[in-house]
């Protein structure tokens, strides 16, 4: 399946947009793994990379569905 | 934009309504760019959101505010875009019955946008670097209800 | 009348200056007249004080805050007369290169007040009793240095 | 010698104004001991009742000298 991956914060200096990314249907965690794979120079970051979907924070056990649009959330620190 | 975020310069004036009756203390927060950053000389800041969850995360700390405190009214603005020394980063108006209670409530909720609001922040210095600031994760292993 | 008390209505924007380019945080309060107090309905208020002494205290307080916490900037103006509900009786501005300072010294300054200045509150409530408020004595025995 | 005093808070109620007191010389101790005797329906009040001198509230012991104006404090309650 195909998802839209959106980065944000630091991120958008590590990852080209818009970014599709090609994976067998999974779950969060997938996604994460695959993009690791794919952007090996923000290794030690991927653990702490959240993922949104709308205004939700998904935890890494959520499915993913074919044709979600991401986003990749990195540590935050507003105010 | 949003609710809870805004790209332009913000006002006191627009978070603070009339008093209410029933209210004796009003508390207002105002945080705004410092020029020193653990000993470095900073130029200005960009704040950049992912604004569907952030927005929706600056409202859940409003409820849970009025929830938790025995309050009345929790309003909180976050700006967005480059900011300047002395630029307000974000605005807090808190109305309670007692002032205890509206002082808790707008530290709690200070606290907690800190750790809860994906919201960016990237240092810029006078002397040309920057930095994106390091934060909370919000990364979370499993849904709460499963 | 003196630099902490004022006869006049009370705004904010008479205490707010410019934020200091080496704060990050300012907070205000604003204690206004509730409407209810201890379940019984309240018209209003009046505040009287002993001027010479109480702004005496009030610029005791803001200066020893600025010594006990690491502030920069912390000011305070007690209004003075009648109010009616919602009218502000007491603003306070305290601007910190911090947050957690800023906070912990605008309730200290607060509580501070009620315990030390010369001022009386004599409160009228709806049925058309009225009260003179009971608070803090500042009696004292001997001279600090005696 | 002779003290002028000057009533606060609840106290306008109780003591007139302007009020003369002729005492002997003393202490603030004395002036409010003048004023309990004087006042007895205040009886209650005066062991928390304050008295400044200008801007200085003073301590029980402190002396007071002929012709001081002395303000009256009871309980005080702002903000």
């Amino acid at each position: 399946m195909t998802v839209t991956v959106e980065a944000y914060g630091k991120l958008i200096e590590i990852i080209p947009q818009p970014l599709r990314l090609d994976l067998p249907p999974g779950r969060v965690r997938d996604v994460i793994a695959a993009l690791a794979e794919q952007f090996p120079g923000a290794a030690e970051d991927w653990p702490r990379v959240a993922v949104a979907r709308g205004a939700d924070i998904l935890p890494r056990d959520a499915a993913i569905e074919p044709g979600d649009v991401l986003a990749l959330i990195p540590p935050v620190g507003g105010g | 934009m949003s609710e809870h975020l805004s790209a332009n310069p913000l006002a006191l004036s627009e978070l603070f309504s009339a008093p209410r009756d029933d209210c004796g203390a009003t508390v207002a927060f105002v945080g705004t760019v410092r020029n020193l950053h653990q000993g470095e000389a900073v130029d200005g800041l960009h704040y950049s959101a992912h604004e569907p969850s952030a927005d929706a995360a600056l409202a859940r700390i409003c409820d849970e505010a009025r929830a938790r405190f025995d309050i009345r009214e929790l309003r909180i603005l976050h700006r967005l875009g480059a900011l300047g020394i002395g630029d307000a980063a974000v605005l807090l108006v808190c109305q309670a019955p007692h002032r205890e209670a509206a002082f808790e409530a707008a530290r709690w909720a200070l606290e907690t946008l800190k750790q809860q609001v994906p919201i960016f922040k990237q240092e810029h210095y006078v002397d040309g670097a920057s930095t994106w600031l390091d934060g909370q994760s919000l990364v979370t292993s499993s849904s709460p209800d499963s």
